[in-house]
């Protein structure tokens, strides 16, 4: 898992990743790239993460994706993000196509539900947090 | 002491409270106006685990985290 | 749609594909990266791919992949392709998550099922046709 | 004539038949034992298309092909 400040350099985490395993025989390689849309007026999306429990939630994958054996793989921005550009590739590695195509999907919508980033649109270069869009996490209202 | 912080957009300072319970953490927060609109949509985690029972126990020095609804990607 | 002799550059084409809808306003980019593995000892898999089919199957796609706002690109290799280098890639490109989730698992699996395209293991410098691991495409029979 | 391409593994240089369908191209076909093993399990194009149905007239100059089972990927 890494974080990087402001957008991603998306071709040269794609390169390296493959690199990384480019002998340990998986014959699928799935990354998921999330650009920034225009829409909306907005110049820019902003990205608070909480990184100890994201790290958590990244280990658990890591387990359940072994069990299958296959490898997930995850980087995504901290702070301004302009349109245009990248905030969020994951990736899935796996000996056999079937399981890299599920757990894909699996992965990118769990991260979706339950990965603790906050996002904001950014708008004459204030932050207005993009509630409407946003997913209460598993669990939540446990106080209310 | 128990030390609660609210995570991203709610923008409020940590605070430290006393409790023995995820269900004092509770009652002690519903009276803070700030967090009326917050408290029904959050999740929590004590010491950087998700809880899921308000019968969790707390320590003194424990710490809680409110996590608001998320968008990551 | 593009065939290439040999092993694809995958760099090369994951970061051109990108360059090519930089502008497009897409959300979410799947690519879908196949690479030969080491088993059966083999050194190498080949490739025969009939092309006049291949390109109506690929146009077919481009216009459902359309109706769902989204576009998908292929990239195939022809003839040998040595292990632990890569012979295909398709992508999806789409506004929306969800879409993009859905139409990579359709059109690689249906792509599996339906593209003409025929494949040999290479052992000892011989061409052996994957009989066992090939699939018969809709409407075999026919003639029988 | 009808031009037939045996494409992929098959291995067999094409050859031209006399047919007003694909009915009489499948009993000319199942008459070459080399065949024997191919035709159940492969698909038919007619000039480049996909077909399935015996019945797809012909005409002179129409090029068949037959597909073996495929592995891309």
């Amino acid at each position: 898992m890494e974080l990087h400040l402001g957008s991603l350099d998306t071709k040269e985490i794609f390169s390296r990743w493959l690199d990384e395993e480019s002998n340990s025989n998986y014959g699928a390689y799935i990354p998921f790239v999330g650009t920034i849309r225009a829409e909306d007026g907005i110049e820019a999306l902003s990205f608070d993460i909480y990184e100890p429990i994201l790290e958590k939630w990244f280990i658990a994958w890591q387990e359940r994706a072994k069990e299958r054996g296959a490898i997930v793989k995850m980087a995504h921005s901290l702070g301004d993000v302009p349109i245009h550009t990248s905030s969020y590739i994951s990736a899935v590695f796996s000996p056999k196509r079937r399981v890299a195509l599920e757990l894909i999907d699996e992965f990118v919508e769990d991260f979706k539900a339950n990965a603790p980033i906050w996002k904001y649109d950014v708008i004459d270069g204030k932050r207005i947090y993009a509630q409407d869009r946003s997913t209460a996490m598993d669990g939540a209202g446990l106080l209310s | 002491m128990i030390k609660v912080e609210f995570l991203g957009p709610i923008g409020k300072a940590p605070i430290e409270i006393e409790a023995k319970s995820l269900r004092e953490v509770s009652q002690k927060l519903k009276e803070d106006p700030s967090l009326v609109d917050w408290l029904d949509k959050c999740a929590v985690a004590h010491n950087d685990t998700m809880v899921n029972s308000l019968d969790t126990p707390l320590e003194d020095g424990d710490r809680i985290s409110i996590l608001p609804p998320v968008c990551g990607g």
